[in-house]
């Protein structure tokens, strides 16, 4: 508990001394960056003034377009000139202005004295050098150390990052290393040379729940050990409360509050602040809500059967192309959806469940059997058209999921075209009524997907689900794309519109908190296959399975009194359910604790073990 | 990596096969008797019946390909009607010639190519980047006999700097290449450009920079390997074009290579020949687009052949 | 409850549907585009016009256009560009060459697309047996050196107009097929052509009103640099002899007429040679800008 | 095909014995000359073979009568024939029969004596079909030809070995022209086991008892000639190497020519570079101009309408400005009046051909029905510059309201579309045309006048027959008594008069030769016009230098 100390001291310190002068490593004063927009200069960042202390973790935190990642770029000078850049203020830095400073000065300040890490760990490295090569270079790009230092170096920075086998990750390529692998190598290159700050820009986000929280850790393991300062940049509520002492929050390029940690949750002041905080999912608010207004009891009719559910795709390999590999994406799910319930799929990154969506419309071919109230399916995979017009889907990604070159007004009517229901005029008032319901202008029918908000777009393909009466919307991430004030929202929609067209969700996410918030039913997806399934006070208040109860541990929790000091930690990589052609995966056969609860026999150990490499 | 190379040459020689049948089926078709062109206008109509049995040339179509092709899978491209020599021999005794400039157009490509893409894509937007994609679009418009007939005429008749024609030293060589490859730097220069602003502009290098490397070290050591990627590519499928430019550009400057040997060869019906040249060619094409894709998972680790 | 836009979102999706007339706009604005804009109307201006421009007939040899030793007049005031070999105004030929070259690229260039096109999206769309059918043989096609396809498909046929033309788009389709399967097959993975199948969109559907609207605008693109390939390509046939039949005057044919002479009488080399790089670079350089306004992929570039 | 390959510098032809060029005889050597040297001579296309027996074009034709010889020859410069490697020969009474005396003591480049077997061996292998030989027909008059040709025989019955040294030919008909058939390369004598031991490559490594041996082929660059130190006519050749450069535009090696780096360019002036040089008196002075045994002439094809009818083919004939037409090739020929070229015996003097006359020409045109005249082909090959050639006869037919589309093609589809009785109306000849292969009035009627070549795949593209005189012509060839030569000679003036008469030719113009030479370069001029070896006649050429 030694650890815990040196945390609890370094946050007396930032405390204790918030504006000792010899303390503040790194200063912004009145910063403009600005766009260039045709001959105008629009501002990105207006008047940022902050501070950063010496071993302090500084979080900056805001949605998109708040201007808190060029901020960063401001500071290592990276902008992306001439498009974008600093119009106003100062940077200082171990008494320089770096807004002034020399391309001379800013290299041996950048990577030697700030080190910064990026959002994206699978594009921030480049993919045709080797590991070692991209960190020796670091190293050797400001220190005279010869081959073999530094190549001992950068072994070092590996091991303190906690990868295993170090000297043959050398030798690896980016893509030979999962997301987390890759982030770790970012923070070991960023900290090799000890900089003064580490600037890291959403070095999370696109890793899965139980990744960021071992990456987390790591961060503060690592301040703890060099008291490195660091400038956390997320718009995650949860890594903030986890990790800062000082909290800075950001809107539309202005600063608009700041303080410690604990006071901004405990107290926030600006209505911004507070807006921020009350849109973010917590575990257990659903549980919370549903306390308050109990449910009725009503036993509701199966919708949706689907028994022992299979997808395996292809893997060619050998002289003739011949399929050498199976990918068991989706093994022998069974399930069911009820009317008017939300039914949630939850798992990280490749456990298979937006394979399920896809089966259950028909975009793969499957076998098991699906059964939609009077309609079957057969396991071939054809689909009747009256199924479609059953089953509706929202994608994760609204930009991606309507025909950019369609005007928004065509693509809602268009289901009813495609199922040749109603005249032209019938479909135009029902889309209009539609554009009214989810909360948009019937104005805007003309317009192209492109000129609206992400949460828009997304209300265009709920309108869009909507417009053929589905009797069940499947919403694969639906909101995972979406900033958490916009997240609330749609989600009320969703709840809205349930209770009054009377519709069941398939709700496929990676958010734990969200999908407490939400769902009925839960099911807990893991390499393929259904590890624990039940409604959500089962699963949430009384997780059986381990891989669940790790998954709810790892979510951050947005209470910076709920700090964990540690963070539960897979033993390795999840891995992917790839067998060789005639090795059937093992199935884990789902026990049933009564009331509609079931766990999996097996623990996910032994699942992971059946793995072939 | 062994599997995929054999796999490869296997789908090649079927791609090869491929385009023996479509060219013997043209020359099949072709309006033309090469009986008539050898047995010469002295020849009774005994004798040139006499000569079409012997080459086979009065069976049918189908049997006179399945007579080439096993031949051809021999290694036996036939005999010249008119040349009255080996084509392998004829092909063989040309090729060198073919290839070396070949060889130097690429090089002459990629160097004058690269160059212009690089130094446009830093420049971007500026005055420079602009002449030089002028000149790029300049390289690319003009057709090849024209920019070997202009340069011959000031180069060579006003200048007196490179010989008028012929073969034999690095001077001959010059125009030539120059000619034949001015058409393709013009789009390497174009594609270097898109590709290199492309890779600029990509995360990695950013954290290259964020590391606080030099300039010229991040365009080299990071930037450049991906952005050559795509050029590498092209190199292969540029060899197509270089085959049909060098029957242009050898029968400007006379270079004896292959492309003078196909024109005279197509001019006679020379079939054999004509079958030879565009065999060699196709396997050019193909040999280049291999060693293309052989290479590219050399760069890019990402690439695995299978 | 209507959200706010914000600026970011607007900011990086920038239009990827412009109309007509802002492509218009576009075009006028850059002055490359303009330049090309210029050469290409000056060609097409000169044959449509030709009759009007010149007082000669293209195919008239005259007496006076030819020395007593039959060398060709160099360019003065009668022949503003001189004569060539056989006495005929070399102007005037090259004005009705503008004709040969523009109807050849167009409809070469027009056939090629169609082909092409067609047999990208099939194969781009269908990964069965279907596209890997056509892909074969598409591979097989870029085997074979094309020009060398061309002048045998040349000799072949015996060559007028609308054969070389035929020829050109056989051998030209290829690269067009190439480029609209890579698009046609990104564009398959994309995801609202997923989310029109879960709509269940027929196939039919899918293909004529999600796809190809996306292919436009590299079909416009294709187009317009094809166009400057293809009328390389005819100038190149005419060049060896086996393009469009004499005494039909085209760019390349006046050079390969003349080619010999380019000691003795340089301009019956220069200028049709210069006026085939012009038209071609006209193309390119329209073409070139029509990507930069129409593929949201090349956006920014510039 | 020595006929097909032809550009503007053309092939064998009649030496015009210019005055003061002293008549070489075969004995006689220049008393300027002298021994030694080394010459390069370049050519654009390549060479096909020196196989005596198939090379046809005209660079290898007179290669390889350097490499080889045959039982007769010509005089330098001249188209007098003399013994070759027979010493003398004996005509039968009945013309039928002839004996040759070989020479004693002549030796193949492998060393070995030549006696008659080589010479039977020779023949017989000619004649063989195995050996597609394109010359195999000129032998037809042997006895036996025909059950070579059919196969049925592999030796010609005609030909026998009295001894060693002696040959005697049998034919089957007489034949005026057989000495001369005996002077073509086609009736060079091989060495058997030369033969043999190459096989089908014997092109590449010829072996002969000519004047020169190979000594070096680098396919598709240079061929080098080395002289044959036991040649039997004692005193040749003067050079010691001759260098065969292939693949040289004929513009390269004018300037090359220029710079003293070659000495002979194979394929003469080239048309852009001839004002240039004729223009310079020290460059002129190097120039040396020669008939040759040429005609460019158009084909009427008399089975396809409207040509059928004489009045249209008169009207043809009438309509082209044969004067502009040799303006645009820039005055290298003369104008034709009738088939034959000037220098060719048998030509008819003072016979103006058909005037140049569009107006009578459009008044022909309506007589015979078409007062607006007709559309038509023009077929022509796609070398400069014949298609250059056939627009201005183009133009001319349109003068009088005939409109020509002209196909220019590849020479092999020329031909072809010659070959079928259907396919053009109209052939302009250049590129293809016809060129002696012998210096006699008969080699300019059968394959492209007579019966014989109208048939499908032949070489008489008019697809002209006069039973008349195709019999006419057989008995004018009968004639083999020298005192008769010129009752014979008169015989061929009437034929191509009937000929000009039903005017199924339009003959054009006719070639003129220009050679041209380095510096250093001795001997007659005419051995640069040699009519049957082009360039130059190698065995006699020397350098001064």
């Amino acid at each position: 508990m030694s650890e815990v100390s040196v945390m609890d001291a370094s946050v007396e310190v930032s405390k204790g001394a918030p504006n000792d002068i010899n303390d503040r490593i790194l200063e912004l004063t009145e910063l403009v960056i600005s766009a260039r927009s045709g001959t105008e200069l629009v501002p990105l960042v207006d008047g940022l003034s902050l501070s950063l202390n010496r071993g302090e973790t500084l979080c900056i935190a805001g949605e998109s377009g708040s201007g808190k990642s060029m901020t960063s770029l401001a500071v290592m000078g990276l902008l992306p000139k001439p498009a974008v850049r600093i119009t106003g203020g100062a940077i200082n830095f171990d008494g320089r202005d770096l807004t002034q400073a020399s391309e001379r000065h800013m290299r041996h300040v950048r990577g030697n004295r700030i080190a910064m890490i990026f959002q994206e760990p699978m594009t921030s490295l480049n993919p045709v050098l080797t590991i070692g090569r991209q960190l020796i270079e670091a190293i050797q790009a400001h220190s005279s150390l010869g081959n073999r230092e530094a190549r001992q170096k950068a072994i070092e920075a590996l091991n303190s990052v906690r990868i295993p086998q170090a000297e043959q990750r050398l030798k690896q390529h980016p893509h030979e290393l999962s997301g987390g692998m890759r982030q770790r190598v970012m923070i070991a290159m960023a900290l090799a040379l000890e900089p003064d700050i580490l600037i890291a820009d959403e070095p999370t986000t696109a890793l899965d729940v139980t990744v960021q929280g071992e990456v987390l850790e790591l961060l503060r393991d690592l301040q703890k050990t060099h008291g490195t300062s660091i400038v956390l940049i997320t718009h995650d509520m949860g890594v903030v409360a986890e990790m800062a002492d000082r909290v800075v929050i950001m809107q539309k390029g202005r600063l608009v509050e700041q303080g410690d940690v604990a006071d901004i949750f405990a107290r926030p002041s600006h209505d911004y602040t507070k807006q921020l905080l009350a849109a973010v999912p917590r575990l257990g608010d659903g549980m919370r809500k549903a306390a308050l207004q109990p449910t009725k009891v009503e036993e509701k009719e199966v919708l949706l059967e689907v028994d022992d559910l299979c997808v395996q795709f292809d893997i060619k390999g050998g002289f003739f192309g011949k399929t050498t590999h199976h990918v068991h994406a989706v093994n022998g799910v069974s399930f069911e959806i009820r009317d008017r319930e939300t039914f949630s799929l939850v798992g990280e990154s490749g456990c298979g469940k937006s394979t399920i969506a896809k089966a259950l419309t028909g975009l793969v071919p499957s076998s098991g059997s699906v059964h939609l109230k009077q309609t079957t399916r057969d396991a071939s995979g054809l689909v009747a058209a009256t199924k479609h017009r059953d089953i509706q889907m929202i994608f994760q990604d609204p930009y991606a999921s309507l025909d950019p070159r369609m005007r928004v007004g065509d693509l809602v009517s268009e289901p009813m075209l495609i199922h040749k229901i109603g005249t032209a005029e019938e479909r135009k008032a029902r889309t209009a009524e539609l554009f009214e319901r989810v909360g948009l202008h019937t104005n805007q029918m003309e317009n192209y997907p492109h000129e609206f908000s992400g949460g828009q777009r997304q209300r265009i393909c709920i309108a869009r689900a909507l417009a053929l009466r589905p009797k069940l919307i499947i919403a694969d991430e639906s909101v995972a794309a979406l900033d958490v004030s916009v997240q609330a929202r749609v989600l009320a929609l969703l709840k809205e519109l349930q209770e009054e067209f009377g519709i069941a969700y398939l709700f496929i996410s990676h958010d734990m908190a969200v999908v407490e918030n939400i769902s009925d039913r839960v099911a807990v997806m893991y390499m393929g296959q259904i590890v624990e399934m039940g409604s959500r006070e089962q699963v949430f208040s009384n997780p059986q399975h381990p891989y669940t109860k790790k998954l709810i541990a790892a979510v951050p929790i947005p209470d910076p009194s709920q700090r964990r000091q540690e963070f539960s930690r897979l033993s390795d990589e999840i891995k992917s359910p790839v067998y060789k052609v005639g090795q059937l995966p093992h199935r884990v056969p789902l026990l049933s604790l009564g009331n509609g609860h079931f766990v999996s026999g097996d623990d996910f150990d032994s699942v992971s073990q059946h793995v072939a490499a | 990596m062994p599997a995929y190379i054999f796999r490869r040459l296997f789908q090649a020689a079927l791609i090869l096969i491929g385009v023996s049948f479509i060219t013997f089926a043209l020359l099949y078709l072709l309006p033309a008797d090469p009986v008539r062109q050898i047995a010469g206008r002295s020849a009774t109509a005994q004798t040139v019946e006499n000569i079409r049995q012997q080459l086979g040339l009065d069976q049918p179509f189908v049997v006179q390909y399945w007579r080439y092709l096993t031949s051809l899978l021999q290694g036996d491209l036939g005999r010249s009607y008119l040349q009255k020599s080996e084509v392998t021999e004829l092909i063989a005794a040309r090729l060198p010639a073919s290839l070396l400039l070949m060889v130097a157009a690429i090089g002459c490509e990629l160097v004058i190519g690269l160059t212009m893409g690089i130094v446009a894509a830093l420049r971007r937007g500026s005055i420079t980047d602009q002449s030089l994609m002028v000149v790029s679009f300049v390289g690319v418009s003009a057709p090849q006999f024209v920019v070997a007939l202009l340069m011959l005429y000031f180069f060579s008749v006003r200048l007196s700097w490179f010989p008028i024609g012929g073969y034999g030293t690095w001077q001959h060589l010059v125009l030539p290449a120059v000619s034949l490859g001015i058409m393709g730097a013009g789009w390497y220069s174009r594609m270097m450009r898109s590709s290199m602003i492309d890779v600029l502009r990509q995360d990695f290098i950013r954290t290259a920079q964020a590391k606080g490397l030099a300039a010229r070290k991040i365009l080299i050591g990071h930037a450049l390997p991906n952005a050559i990627l795509p050029i590498i590519a092209m190199i292969g499928i540029d060899i197509g074009l270089f085959m049909g430019g060098i029957v242009v550009i050898e029968s400007v400057f006379g270079w004896p290579g292959i492309g003078q040997l196909a024109w005279q060869a197509i001019q006679r019906v020379d079939i054999p020949i004509i079958m030879g040249v565009t065999l060699v060619s196709a396997c050019a094409i193909v040999i280049g687009n291999l060693l293309a894709d052989m290479i590219t998972p050399f760069i890019d680790p990402r690439i695995k052949l299978r | 409850m209507s959200l706010p836009i914000s600026p970011d979102v607007v900011a990086g999706n920038a239009s990827s549907n412009p109309a007509v007339k802002t492509v218009w706009a576009q075009l006028l604005a850059r002055p490359l585009a303009l330049i090309g804009l210029f050469f290409v109307a000056v060609t097409v201006l000169g044959a449509v016009f030709a009759p009007w421009l010149t007082a000669f007939e293209p195919n008239e040899q005259m007496f006076d256009g030819l020395s007593i030793e039959g060398a060709p007049m160099p360019p003065g005031e009668t022949f503003w560009l001189g004569t060539d070999l056989l006495g005929r105004d070399l102007l005037t030929r090259i004005l009705y060459g503008a004709r040969t070259s523009l109807i050849i690229g167009i409809a070469a260039n027009g056939i090629a697309l169609i082909i092409g096109t067609f047999v990208g999206v099939v194969a781009g769309y269908f990964r069965g047996w279907v596209g890997a059918v056509l892909m074969r043989f598409t591979d097989l096609m870029m085997a074979f050196p094309a020009l060398l396809l061309a002048i045998c498909l040349a000799a072949v046929f015996s060559p007028s107009l609308w054969i070389v033309a035929m020829v050109i788009a056989l051998v030209y389709w290829v690269q067009t097929a190439r480029v609209i399967f890579t698009q046609t097959s990104s564009l398959a993975e994309r995801e609202f052509i997923d989310a029109e199948r879960a709509l269940g969109a027929s196939t039919s559907r899918i293909l004529l009103r999600h796809i190809l609207p996306h292919l436009v605008p590299t079909i416009i693109v294709w187009g317009t640099l094809g166009i400057s390939t293809t009328v390389l390509l005819e100038a190149t046939l005419s060049f060896l002899g086996v393009g469009v039949q004499p005494p039909t005057a085209s760019w390349g044919n006046i050079i390969f007429e003349n080619q010999t002479y380019f000691q003795a009488a340089p301009w019956l080399v220069f200028f049709p040679g210069v006026a085939i790089l012009a038209l071609a670079l006209g193309f390119n350089l329209v073409g070139d800008a029509m990507r930069d306004i129409l593929d949201p992929t090349q956006r920014g570039r510039d | 095909m020595k006929n097909c390959l032809l550009n503007t510098v053309a092939a064998s032809a009649i030496a015009i014995m210019t005055a003061g060029a002293p008549a070489i005889a075969a004995e006689m050597l220049d008393p300027n000359a002298k021994p030694g040297g080394d010459i390069v001579v370049t050519y654009k296309d390549d060479v096909a073979t020196l196989d005596p027996a198939i090379g046809y074009d005209w660079q290898n034709w007179s290669m390889i009568k350097s490499l080889f010889d045959g039982l007769m020859d010509y005089e330098p410069g001249t188209t007098n024939l003399r013994p070759g490697l027979a010493e003398s020969y004996e005509i039968a009474e009945d013309g039928q029969a002839f004996t040759f005396k070989l020479r004693s003591g002549v030796k193949f480049h492998n060393g070995r004596e030549m006696t008659a077997e080589d010479v039977k061996y020779s023949l017989d292998r000619v004649t063989n079909p195995a050996t597609q030989s394109p010359g195999a027909g000129f032998f037809g008059s042997i006895k036996g030809y025909d059950q070579m040709a059919d196969g049925s025989a592999t030796a010609l019955e005609g030909v026998s070995v009295v001894d060693p040294m002696t040959i005697k030919i049998e034919l089957s008909r007489p034949d005026a022209t057989f000495l001369h058939v005996m002077a073509l390369n086609f009736a060079s004598i091989v060495a058997k086991e030369a033969v043999m031991e190459a096989g089908d490559d014997f092109g590449k490594s010829p072996v002969g008892t000519g004047a020169f041996k190979l000594e070096e082929w680098t396919i598709g660059q240079k061929l080098v000639f080395a002289k044959n130190a036991d040649y039997w006519r004692k005193g040749l050749p003067y050079l010691d190497t001759i260098t065969f450069e292939v693949g040289q535009e004929p513009i390269v090696a004018l300037l090359r020519l220029q710079k003293g780096e070659v000495d002979i360019p194979g394929d003469g002036i080239p048309p852009a570079k001839f004002q240039e040089v004729m223009a310079d008196p020290e460059q002129k002075a190097r120039v040396i101009e020669g008939g040759q045994l040429h005609t460019g002439y158009i084909t009427l094809n008399v089975k396809m309408p409207p040509f059928d009818n004489l009045d249209v083919r008169k009207a043809v004939n009438m309509a082209i400005n044969k004067e502009r037409i040799t303006q645009v090739i820039n005055g290298r020929a003369v104008p034709a009046t009738q088939p034959l070229p000037p220098t060719m015996p048998g030509y008819t003097d003072g016979y103006d051909g058909y005037p140049f006359d569009p107006d009578g020409a459009k008044a022909l045109l309506a007589k015979a029905g078409f007062p607006d005249g007709f559309e038509t082909e023009l077929f022509v090959m796609n070398t400069d510059p014949n298609p250059r050639i056939a627009q201005a006869i183009q133009q001319d037919l349109a003068n009088i309201g005939i409109k020509a589309a002209i196909q220019s093609l590849a020479s092999a589809n020329v031909i072809a579309a010659g070959g079928e009785e259907d396919q053009a109306p109209m052939i302009w000849s250049g590129g293809m045309a016809w060129i002696a292969d012998f210096p006699d009035a008969s080699n300019f009627y059968g394959p492209i006048l007579g019966c014989d070549g109208a048939t499908v795949g032949g070489w008489n593209w008019s697809w002209y027959c006069n039973e008349e005189l195709d019999a006419m012509a057989t008995k004018a060839d009968s004639i083999t008594e020298a005192s008769m030569v010129d009752d014979r000679l008169k015989m061929w003036s009437d034929i191509y008069m009937a000929v000009m008469e039903d005017a199924p030719w339009v003959p054009v113009f006719n070639e003129q030769r220009f050679t041209m030479k380095s510096k250093r370069m001795g001997g007659a001029d005419a051995l640069y016009v040699d009519p049957v070896s082009i360039p130059i006649n190698y065995d006699y050429a020397y350098v001064t230098e």
